[in-house]
């Protein structure tokens, strides 16, 4: 549009050419279909061909920038859907179809290829869990292999940091995109697991179509991962589509931030764990401790209750011996030998009594004394009638017995001849006259012959 | 020496007396010298007797 | 010498006097000596009855 | 002697005492003499009992 | 040498003592010395069980 | 070597050693020897934890 | 030697002792000496658990 105030003026060729650049810039994102010829690389890294359909031909450049992201790289030939805009170069006066997306026209033949890759690496069992690396509960830092143009960076360093504000991140810039991509990708690995400076690696882009996430879908990026010494996680961007490095990598993630979140770990829940832990060890010790102390409690407390035990068992029994030894005291035997002893004194009184009065029923019975006076009887009886016997025979035989009738009989008192005759006698002698009874002594007075 | 005869001394001499006397074969004097005799022995006899009758029953209810 | 008789001696002995006496063959001499001998006895048994009484009786409750 | 004889011994022979006793063939001076023998002996193992007893009474709350 | 005994030597020893009496058949005199052996025995249990409630009550507080 | 642990092995053996505590298996030693020895481990978590510097390095890809 | 035990050597030893005196079949000088002993390791366990209580209460902040 010709702004009035610069109607009147002729274009300078340069003002033309800009015009026609701005008129043109509506032609942006335009898709392409056509095949390539005379494809040239040229020294900046940029590709110049020309885009044709038999009829009409288009000047095509891709920029070295675009050509790192493209898919693939177009070659003579070949049908390409391209995506870009139509630019005007002064310059050289030309129109050029700049590309900044290359799609296969045949996507079924590329993924036919894709599933053969797939299919192989399966067999080789690069897709089994067991094969794959655990990623570090704590990394030193984090690798980041990305496109060090995109938010990818930007990302992932403030999902980590907000995780880990202390976590280093080393960023390897590589293609993501383009035919140059699987190439990059796979010398940043290399360097990774050589320098070390990492303990994970993430492979992150901002996701894109199937075309511009083919670099992930090569071998040469799949063998990259599986040669990792460290753990790779890919976080690729929101595909419908696993990608090949999907497959093989430790850990997929879909984006960035995910992936930040997955290889780092939140620094305040490790704190607090830590925390937790130790707080749990010194309950643990203090625990111990404790129950320690109860233990220790415990057997005192038996070892005081063992310690009078000791002493009541033993004393009940001294007790009981005590008990025994008053009850088996010879008591009741000194007072049955006693008892034994008084009937003993029993039986020698009985029989001395007895002795005794045997003796003397014995003694008794002799009646001694009755007898010798009995006898003593006996004998004077006897003798007193012996001699009253001889007395009468005296008597009897005496010549007084005629005395008594009156006669008496003289006799001479010194001779003791009877005086028969007066003449046996003289007058004064004596003599004696026996009587009937008794005698007389006379002197003779008178003699009568 | 009469009194120095136990009772049967005397009671012999007595029984002597009298066996003489019962022989009759005596004087009178004789005879009556026997009879006194025999009267001594008798008596000495009676005494012993009563003497000893006497020291018997001065005893029963001694011992 | 009667004293130093046992009990049962004296007794014998009061038994062969009582014997003899009873006999009656003894002169009376004999006999009252006999009796007075046996009187001797008779005490002697008597005492050492009594003395034995005595000293059975005197201790039953002494021991 | 007597004075060291054991209560068993005393009592032994204070029952062989009593058994001659009671057999009865002792005579009278024998039977008392055993008697008096008997009531020594009753006297020692009396004597021993009443010590036992005493010694045995004094301890009740001894040991 | 009765207090070098062990508590429980002694113990032995009166129960010994024990037995024997309860067996009953000492004499008296034997009897009344288990008696005393076995009083002997009891007191140097009872003091040895004294020395060893004292050793153990005076540490109370003590482990 | 604890020094060669990573934050990972060390909480591993941290948590070995919370495990065998709150087993309770351990004697009290070997309890404190490895609270002691947790500690350290714990030390060594906490230190990883600050070794990481904020930084971020970026290493061009050399051509 | 006994200084040289550790904390649940002396336990062991402690619990020994109190078994065999809990068992009862110890003779008294044999209890007793076992109680001793027991003390001695109670005392033992007591320090040591003593001075592993000090030795945490000088670190108790420290990881």
């Amino acid at each position: 549009m010709i702004r009035p105030e610069e109607a009147p003026r002729p274009f300078t060729v340069t003002e033309l050419a800009n015009e026609i650049r701005r008129e043109l810039r509506p032609l942006t994102a335009v898709l392409l279909k056509g095949e390539v010829t005379g494809i040239k690389r040229g020294a900046a890294g940029h590709f110049n061909f020309t885009i044709q359909d038999g009829l009409s031909r288009l000047d095509a450049v891709l920029f070295a920038d675009d050509a790192r992201k493209v898919t693939t790289l177009p070659e003579d030939g070949q049908v390409f859907v391209f995506r870009g805009r139509i630019d005007f170069f002064g310059k050289t006066g030309r129109l050029s179809f700049i590309v900044d997306q290359i799609e296969f026209d045949d996507v079924g033949k590329l993924r036919a290829r894709l599933e053969e890759l797939k299919r192989r690496l399966d067999l080789e069992g690069a897709f089994l869990d067991s094969r794959k690396r655990r990623l570090p509960f704590l990394p030193r830092a984090v690798a980041l292999l990305t496109s060090p143009t995109g938010a990818v960076i930007h990302d992932l360093q403030e999902t980590i940091w907000e995780r880990f504000p202390n976590m280093s991140i080393v960023v390897y810039p590589v293609q993501v995109q383009g035919a140059a991509a699987p190439a990059s990708v796979a010398r940043a690995l290399r360097r990774c697991n050589v320098e070390g400076l990492a303990d994970v690696v993430v492979i992150a882009r901002g996701g894109g179509s199937f075309e511009e996430m083919f670099a992930f879908n090569t071998e040469v990026t799949a063998r990259a991962i599986l040669a990792s010494r460290l753990p790779v996680v890919t976080a690729l961007g929101h595909t419908s589509d696993r990608t090949v490095a999907d497959m093989v990598a430790d850990a997929e993630c879909r984006t960035p931030t995910e992936a930040g979140a997955r290889v780092v770990p939140k620094k305040a829940d490790l704190m607090l764990r830590l925390a937790e832990r130790e707080r749990r060890l010194s309950r643990e010790r203090d625990r111990r401790l404790a129950r320690e102390v109860e233990r220790l409690q415990a057997r005192r407390e038996r070892l005081m209750q063992v310690m009078p035990n000791l002493v009541r068992s033993r004393s009940e029994r001294l007790v009981r011996a005590r008990a025994d030894l008053a009850r088996l005291s010879p008591v009741q035997q000194v007072a049955r030998r006693l008892e034994a002893l008084l009937e003993r004194g029993r039986r020698v009184d009985a029989a001395a009594a007895a002795r005794l009065a045997r003796s003397r029923n014995l003694f008794a019975s002799r009646r001694a004394s009755d007898r010798l006076d009995r006898a003593l009887a006996a004998r004077f009886g006897a003798a007193v009638r012996g001699l009253e016997h001889r007395r009468s025979r005296l008597v009897a035989l005496s010549p007084d017995s005629v005395l008594s009738r009156g006669y008496s009989i003289t006799q001479d008192a010194a001779s003791g001849a009877v005086v028969r005759s007066a003449a046996d006698t003289a007058r004064g002698r004596n003599v004696r006259i026996r009587l009937g009874s008794g005698r007389l002594g006379a002197q003779v007075e008178e003699v009568e012959p | 020496m009469s009194q120095e005869l136990t009772y049967e001394q005397a009671l012999e001499k007595l029984d002597e007396k009298l066996k003489v006397l019962e022989d009759g074969e005596l004087s009178l004097e004789d005879a009556l010298k026997a009879v006194d005799e025999a009267r001594v022995y008798l008596k000495i006899c009676t005494e012993r007797l009563e003497a000893a009758k006497k020291k018997i029953e001065i005893r029963p209810d001694e011992p």
